[in-house]
């Protein structure tokens, strides 16, 4: 469509690694979707996680593809994880993991899926490839240091909070267990 | 002064004086800042010590000063010590600055004098007094007082001495302020001499201006007495300038020299101690209304018709206190009365024109009623502070010392020849005759007065038998000679002060008026009334003397004949009238609560009246502004929540009933919502694509 | 020092946020830090006092920046014979008061941090000189006392917390007005004083009298002018006692300042045909009025409330007067009365201190238990009434010479007030520090060294103003006599003659 | 349509994923699973940016945006995560269906 013709190679190479990627990707999801063990769930949204990471890539944004690998990958699964075996422990997994109303929600679902996909396809999108730098991170930092250094700033300032926040918000229960018990 | 019409003053200038003044106030502050402390490590001496240093050697510097004036000619003889100055705004010129000429001599002479003398007598009399040091800073401090009024070279200094022997008044009479009798007795003297300084005040304001207007606004005694005459023509309030500005300024002199009507605090003020009855409330402070008219002599000269007020005034006083003299029991209450009526001699002289005489009286009273107070001083001492003479009696040969002392200074007060009193009372009493014999004749009658009551007071303390009881009786004895020592300079005052001014008609040559002539030099030129002029008759002059010596003999005769003899019984003549004369009098006329019902009532009762319309009706509408605007907005509220609301709680009681179907939706489930969410979003988007 | 009218006012400022930001519990810490912000103050009002210029009428320590260019706001700081009586007198009066406060106990950390925003506000009051700044400074220092009183005060402390908030805000709001009026009317729109005392000449008498009445009723509120007055009292009683030092102090001179420093030069057409019914009849009734309604009292604090209505009084009477004599004593009168106010207030603190209550009739004899602090209450007391000697009399005097020249029947009505004066306070006097001792209170403590050292250096200056008066009349004589000839000389502006 | 890649692709990925994120919000009684799920809607977010930022805006805002969503997104799991641990604590279960006290 928008992409012009270079080469035949070229081009179903890129197409393959698109599909392969959005593979993984959705696999990845349906994985965390439908997964009866949570853990599974936890371990399918990694596989998740790095296929969008490789979309990035793709889309000439390979500085967030490392963040998202970083942060996503590294982080807020671990972070998962953790919170998993904290709460329930490995063994009894397979009851914690249970769904609810299934049928319902698939109903509902789909008919999101549908609305959706329409409108996707109705609007009318500019679509066309645009020359990009080689690089985005140089790109990306020059944007946040300049136009975004407001909505930068306060980020740091929330994640401070988050920092602080998780730290009460755990520690405070540990400290009322203590004197309960 | 471009109005310096008048001859060149020529005036000589000494860093000496303001050494008089100050001297005493060092020895106050000393003893106000550490006098509690000098008086617990070195004694109750160390604080009277000090405290009657200071007064003492502010005499020798006032004997100095009076000599070094006696050395300069006659129309020269002003001293002048100018210290800084004090308030210079716009025309208003007022230094911390002195003056010392003949009438501030003879003022200072006496109050340093006397008042050394009573500070080394209140060193006896105050024996057993746990806050000596603070009496003695008191007293220190109104010897700065009274020697500022007297020194100071303008009316605000004059002001500024005025207010401040108020002030050592009211704290020495409220000396032992646990009774809440002196504390009142303090406070009444000092409110009642504010009635006469807020006369005081505007007199000086008025001269000021009215001067100023002729571009010559001065308080500088000199230079009034230079340009006063530039006010003689104007007018105000129908009347001459001089005449108002007169009578403001004798509305502070009848306050502070307790005259009719702002006397009643004088009596009071007898809650003091002793020493302070003497010092200040005969000696000194309340000559200090005559001290002020004499300064002003220039002034009052064009003011006739308010010498005749005073000279009335005066007389009537006079004629007033000595008849409440008569019925009195309280030993201080008599010699109060006896000063006040005393004063009204004073007056009468200053009324009439004849300042000299007036400050003669001035200087003799003061010895013979300081004599008198300080022996009363000595026997209360003596009887333990018991102050009726109905119980005592017979003193004579306990304390023959005070006794004597006593006697000489009731002679004296008696006008008997040739004490003090004799001379200047008839000095003064001639004056009166030239000026309106009805003056005269109330003098007159108030002088036999005097004598009776005087020597009724004699009678029942010293003479007869002592009606104490037997344990003051035991107690009895002479006081010691920190007592008894002023008390004999003081008579021996009494004795020969009157042959300063021996008047022409005795073959005197009258040195003090002479003395005292450049400081008066203008009231001859005065336009006023003339009393020096020539027609000296001088067998009415000897014979109107005889008569009053005659009738002071009476009074005397009359006395002895009642209280020493007891052949007429006092009760009896106390029944003339029913007795109610009697009552009248003893009871001072009801005056006291006459004045409490009107002034003192009525200033509190409008003080309550306009606190009540304060905190009701200002506030009141402060607070009502408030409630008004609660009421409206409250009005406001149920128009809102019936009217208003009325339709919107229908609504709501619909939503109510609605929410509380709808409610059961918030099921708190997590999902429930989510599932919401998800439905309304995808509807949302789905309304807008198709 | 070009900047030392900043330093003053912002030094209290900073010190506000440095005393937020210690610990909340170490009262010690909190008291001692916001005491040595206030000490620059002290000092720079000595320098002040020593550097000040006293042969000139004009403005002295000026800055001027540009702040808010738009509106032609500036930011314009200068002193003259007329403020700079009221700078010396804040700054003497805060460390005085703060040092008074050192026996708070309840949000120690809150109140001295307001106290130091109170410092800054009224400092900025009298230097600013642009009419913004002003009222910026104005509503800044109405904020903390809101507080002061609301939180540290009395019984009644929301009543009384609102009362005086709501009562300065009504004034506030017709002073905004009068404000904008003049702003609109210059053209190029300014705020500067300066520029508007130089334009008065071209403001008619109507335009005038608008703007002086909505100016006027300000500041008779803070004076507090009868019948805007009965928020005095209120607050006093209820604030605590520094806070009523500074109220009475401080705070209510603003309303007097004000009308000098704007009505007069401004508006002088205004001034001269208002003067009479609004300052000098007004004035005298407050004199009399005030004197009355203390001597009913049995709160002393209420007493003392009621006679700085009284005395203040004399200010209005004296600055109507537009005599030398008057306006100077007017000034002179309103440092005094700060002085001695400032003292009495404290006196009344330390008795409150110690017995909890200020029942006058509920005491009796303190003399005999209290004897230094009854010799430096005398001092006050006397100082109250217009002895002479001591600094008031200075002051009420040259108010009622000038007062006589400009009516006499009024004179002669504010004079009866000097009897009313020694009725009310001797009669407090008697019933509370003489007579026999009340056993309740037998004893008592005597002054302990904290409250000597706020009480004494105003006993001094108290006594050295009635001997050598001119200390204060040098710096302000000039600035006056040039404010009384621009409202004497005011004359209706004629319509321009020739075509430019 | 295979042949080459767009912007349609990449938005129809980031549909896939949405839907099965809203499908594990919806149907997880399990906190975590909760969260997880959310994690995913979030990165189709992302990709949407991206692809956006690549193809219809031609700017670097895209990428600034997904990193702020990045950002929020750790800072949520953070918090929630800790929040699920609390809650564990006091009430000895995180099944989203039992926690039900914030009702009426």
């Amino acid at each position: 469509m928008g992409v012009g013709p270079s080469s035949m190679e070229n081009l179903s190479l890129s197409v393959l690694t698109f599909y392969a990627l959005a593979g993984t990707a959705v696999v990845g999801a349906a994985g965390v979707a439908f997964s009866r063990n949570i853990i599974y769930s936890a371990l399918s949204l990694m596989v998740s996680f790095l296929g969008v990471a490789g979309l990035y890539v793709i889309l000439g944004a390979d500085f967030i593809a490392g963040v998202q690998v970083l942060l996503y990958v590294g982080g807020v699964l671990v972070l998962t994880l953790f919170a998993v075996m904290l709460t329930q422990g490995i063994r009894d997994v397979e009851v914690s993991n249970r769904s609810v109303g299934r049928i319902p929600a698939i109903v509902i679902v789909s008919g999101t899926a549908v609305v959706m996909y329409e409108a996707v396809s109705k609007a009318g999108w500019a679509d066309k490839a645009l020359a990009m730098d080689e690089s985005s991170t140089y790109a990306v930092g020059n944007a946040l240091l300049s136009d975004y250094i407001l909505p930068f700033e306060v980020a740091s300032i929330v994640l401070l909070a988050v920092l602080v926040g998780a730290v009460v918000l755990t520690r405070k229960e540990v400290v009322a267990e203590d004197e309960s018990s | 002064m471009t109005a310096a019409h008048g001859h060149e003053i020529v005036t000589h200038t000494s860093n000496l004086l303001r050494w008089i003044p100050l001297l005493p106030l060092i020895g106050a502050a000393i003893n106000f800042l550490v006098g509690s402390r000098i008086q617990r490590k070195m004694g109750r001496g160390a604080v009277a010590g000090l405290a009657t240093a200071m007064p003492a050697m502010s005499f020798v510097l006032v004997v100095m000063s009076f000599l070094q004036l006696k050395g300069y000619p006659t129309d020269e003889r002003i001293i002048i010590d100018h210290v800084w100055k004090w308030i210079h705004i716009g025309t208003l010129n007022a230094d911390i600055a002195f003056q010392f000429d003949p009438l501030s001599a003879v003022m200072c002479l006496v109050i340093t004098g006397i008042g050394s003398l009573i500070h080394v007598y209140s060193h006896g009399y105050m024996d057993d007094e746990p806050a000596a040091w603070r009496f003695f800073a008191l007293l220190n401090l109104f010897m700065f007082a009274m020697l500022c009024l007297v020194l100071g070279d303008n009316l605000l200094m004059m002001f500024l001495g005025w207010e401040g022997v108020g002030l050592c008044s009211w704290g020495l009479i409220g000396f032992w302020f646990s009774e809440m009798a002196n504390a009142r007795a303090g406070n009444k003297a000092f409110i009642v001499n504010r009635v006469g300084d807020f006369g005081f005040t505007l007199g000086v304001f008025l001269l000021f201006w009215t001067l100023d207007s002729h571009g010559a606004g001065t308080v500088v005694f000199r230079e009034l007495a230079n340009s006063v005459h530039l006010i003689a023509n104007d007018q105000l309030w129908g009347t001459t300038v001089a005449t108002v500005v007169t009578l403001f300024l004798f509305v502070g002199a009848t306050g502070k020299s307790a005259q009719i009507p702002l006397y009643v605090w004088l009596p009071d003020a007898m809650a003091g101690p002793t020493p302070v009855s003497a010092l200040i409330h005969a000696a000194t402070m309340v000559t200090a209304g005559v001290y002020m008219i004499a300064r002003m002599n220039f002034l009052f000269d064009m003011a006739p018709f308010t010498g005749q007020v005073i000279t009335t005034i005066g007389a009537l006083t006079a004629f007033f206190a000595a008849t409440i003299g008569l019925a009195q029991n309280d030993i201080k209450k008599v010699l109060a009365y006896s000063t006040v009526s005393q004063l009204g001699y004073m007056f009468i002289g200053v009324g009439v024109g004849a300042y000299a005489a007036g400050v003669f009286h001035l200087v003799t009273h003061a010895f013979f009623k300081a004599c008198l107070f300080l022996g009363s001083g000595s026997i209360i001492h003596a009887m333990h502070h018991e102050q009726d003479m109905r119980n005592m009696g017979g003193l004579k040969n306990y304390m023959p010392r005070t006794y004597w002392t006593f006697l000489i200074a009731t002679i004296a007060i008696a006008g008997i020849p040739p004490l003090a009193g004799f001379f200047s009372k008839d000095e003064i009493l001639w004056k009166a005759f030239n000026y309106n014999p009805a003056i005269w004749a109330v003098g007159f009658a108030a002088a036999g007065m005097t004598a009776f009551y005087m020597f009724r007071l004699v009678f029942m303390t010293f003479f007869g038998e002592c009606r104490a009881d037997h344990h003051t009786v035991e107690h009895l004895h002479e006081s010691s000679g920190f007592m008894t020592w002023p008390l004999v300079i003081l008579a021996v005052g009494s004795v020969f002060a009157g042959f300063l001014g021996v008047p022409a008609a005795l073959g005197g040559s009258n040195m003090f008026e002479q003395w005292l002539e450049p400081v008066m030099a203008h009231s001859a030129h005065g336009g006023g009334h003339d009393v020096h002029g020539g027609h000296h008759n001088l067998t009415l002059e000897y014979g109107l003397m005889a008569g009053s010596v005659l009738f002071a003999m009476c009074g005397i005769f009359l006395a002895h004949l009642m209280y020493n003899r007891k052949s007429i019984n006092p009760d009896g003549i106390a029944q003339i009238a029913g007795g109610r004369l009697h009552t009248l009098i003893y009871n001072k006329y009801y005056i006291d609560e006459i004045y409490q019902v009107v002034w003192v009532d009525g200033s509190l009762g409008l003080a309550k009246m306009l606190s009540w319309f304060d905190k009701n009706v200002v506030d009141g509408i402060v607070n009502g502004a408030a409630s008004v605007t609660k009421l409206v907005s409250f009005i406001n509220g149920r128009i809102d929540l019936h009217v208003v609301d009325g339709l919107v709680n229908k609504t709501a009681s619909l939503v109510h009933g609605v929410g509380g179907a709808v409610r059961r939706i918030q099921t708190g489930s997590i999902n429930a919502y989510l599932y919401v969410i998800v439905i309304v979003v995808t509807a949302v988007l789905f309304a807008r694509t198709w | 020092m070009e900047n030392i009218l900043t330093y003053m006012t912002f030094i209290p400022l900073l010190g506000m946020f440095a005393v937020l930001a210690l610990p909340r519990d170490n009262y010690n810490l909190i008291r001692w830090t916001a005491l040595g912000f206030t000490i620059p103050g002290l000092i720079m009002a000595i320098w002040l006092y020593a550097n000040f210029d006293r042969t000139t009428a004009g403005m002295q320590f000026m800055v001027r920046y540009e702040w808010i260019p738009r509106y032609n706001i500036q930011y314009i700081m200068g002193i003259d014979g007329l403020s700079v009586t009221m700078v010396l007198l804040t700054g003497l009066l805060c460390p005085i008061c703060l040092l008074a406060s050192f026996n708070i106990e309840k949000a120690v950390k809150g109140y001295f941090a307001l106290f130091l925003l109170l410092n800054a506000g009224m400092m900025g009051v009298f230097c600013s000189l642009d009419f913004f700044l002003f009222y910026i400074f104005w509503e800044v220092m109405l904020l903390p006392m809101y507080f002061l009183i609301g939180i540290w005060g009395g019984p009644r402390r929301e009543y009384a917390a609102i009362k005086f908030f709501l009562y300065t805000l009504l004034g506030s709001v017709l002073m905004l007005i009068a404000m904008l009026a003049l702003y609109f009317h210059n053209d190029p729109h300014t705020f500067d004083m300066l520029v508007l005392m130089e334009q008065s000449g071209t403001y008619s008498r109507v335009f005038q009298t608008w703007a002086w009445i909505g100016l006027f009723i300000g500041f008779a509120i803070k004076i507090p002018a009868f019948p805007f007055h009965t928020w005095l009292p209120d607050a006093h009683v209820e604030a605590p006692t520094a806070i009523s030092v500074i109220l009475a102090g401080v705070l209510l001179k603003m309303g007097t300042y004000g009308i000098l420093r704007l009505c007069y030069p401004v508006l002088p057409l205004a001034t001269q045909d208002m003067a009479f019914w609004a300052l000098a009849v007004l004035g005298t009734w407050n004199i009399v009025y005030g004197a009355l309604c203390a001597m009913a009292q049995t709160d002393m604090k209420k007493l003392v409330a009621y006679s700085s209505i009284s005395h203040m009084g004399y200010v209005m009477l004296g600055m109507a007067t537009l005599t030398p004599q008057g306006i100077n004593g007017a000034i002179l009168q309103m440092f005094n009365h700060g002085t001695v106010t400032a003292m009495l207030f404290l006196l009344v603190g330390v008795v409150y201190d110690r017995a909890h209550h200020r029942d006058i009739n509920g005491f009796g004899g303190l003399a005999s238990v209290m004897p230094t602090y009854t010799g430096i209450m005398a001092i006050a007391f006397f100082a109250a009434m217009g002895l002479p000697g001591l600094s008031a009399f200075i002051s009420e005097v040259l108010v009622l010479i000038g007062a006589w020249q400009y009516s006499k029947p009024l004179t002669i009505i504010a004079a009866t007030a000097v009897i009313l004066t020694a009725g009310y306070m001797l009669w407090m006097l008697q019933r509370v520090w003489l007579g026999p001792v009340n056993e309740k209170y037998a004893d008592m403590e005597d002054v302990t060294t904290r409250e000597l050292v706020t009480l004494i250096p105003l006993a001094i200056i108290v006594m050295i103003l009635g001997v050598y008066p001119h200390a204060v009349l040098d710096l302000i004589n000039p600035t006056l006599l040039a404010l009384n000839e621009t409202v004497l000389n005011a004359t209706p502006a004629v319509a321009q003659l020739v075509a430019p | 349509m295979f042949e080459s890649v767009g912007l349609h692709h990449y938005l129809v990925v980031g549909l896939i994923l949405f839907c099965f994120g809203l499908f594990c919000v919806l149907t997880r009684r399990n906190a975590i699973g909760v969260l997880m799920g959310v994690e995913l809607i979030l990165n189709a977010a992302n990709i949407n940016f991206i692809a956006f930022s690549r193809y219809s805006a031609g700017s670097y805002d895209g990428h600034v945006f997904s990193i702020f969503v990045i950002m929020l997104a750790a800072a949520e799991a953070a918090i929630g995560l800790a929040i699920v641990l609390s809650i564990y604590r006091r009430a000895k279960s995180i099944d989203v269906n039992e926690l039900q006290g914030l009702h009426w």
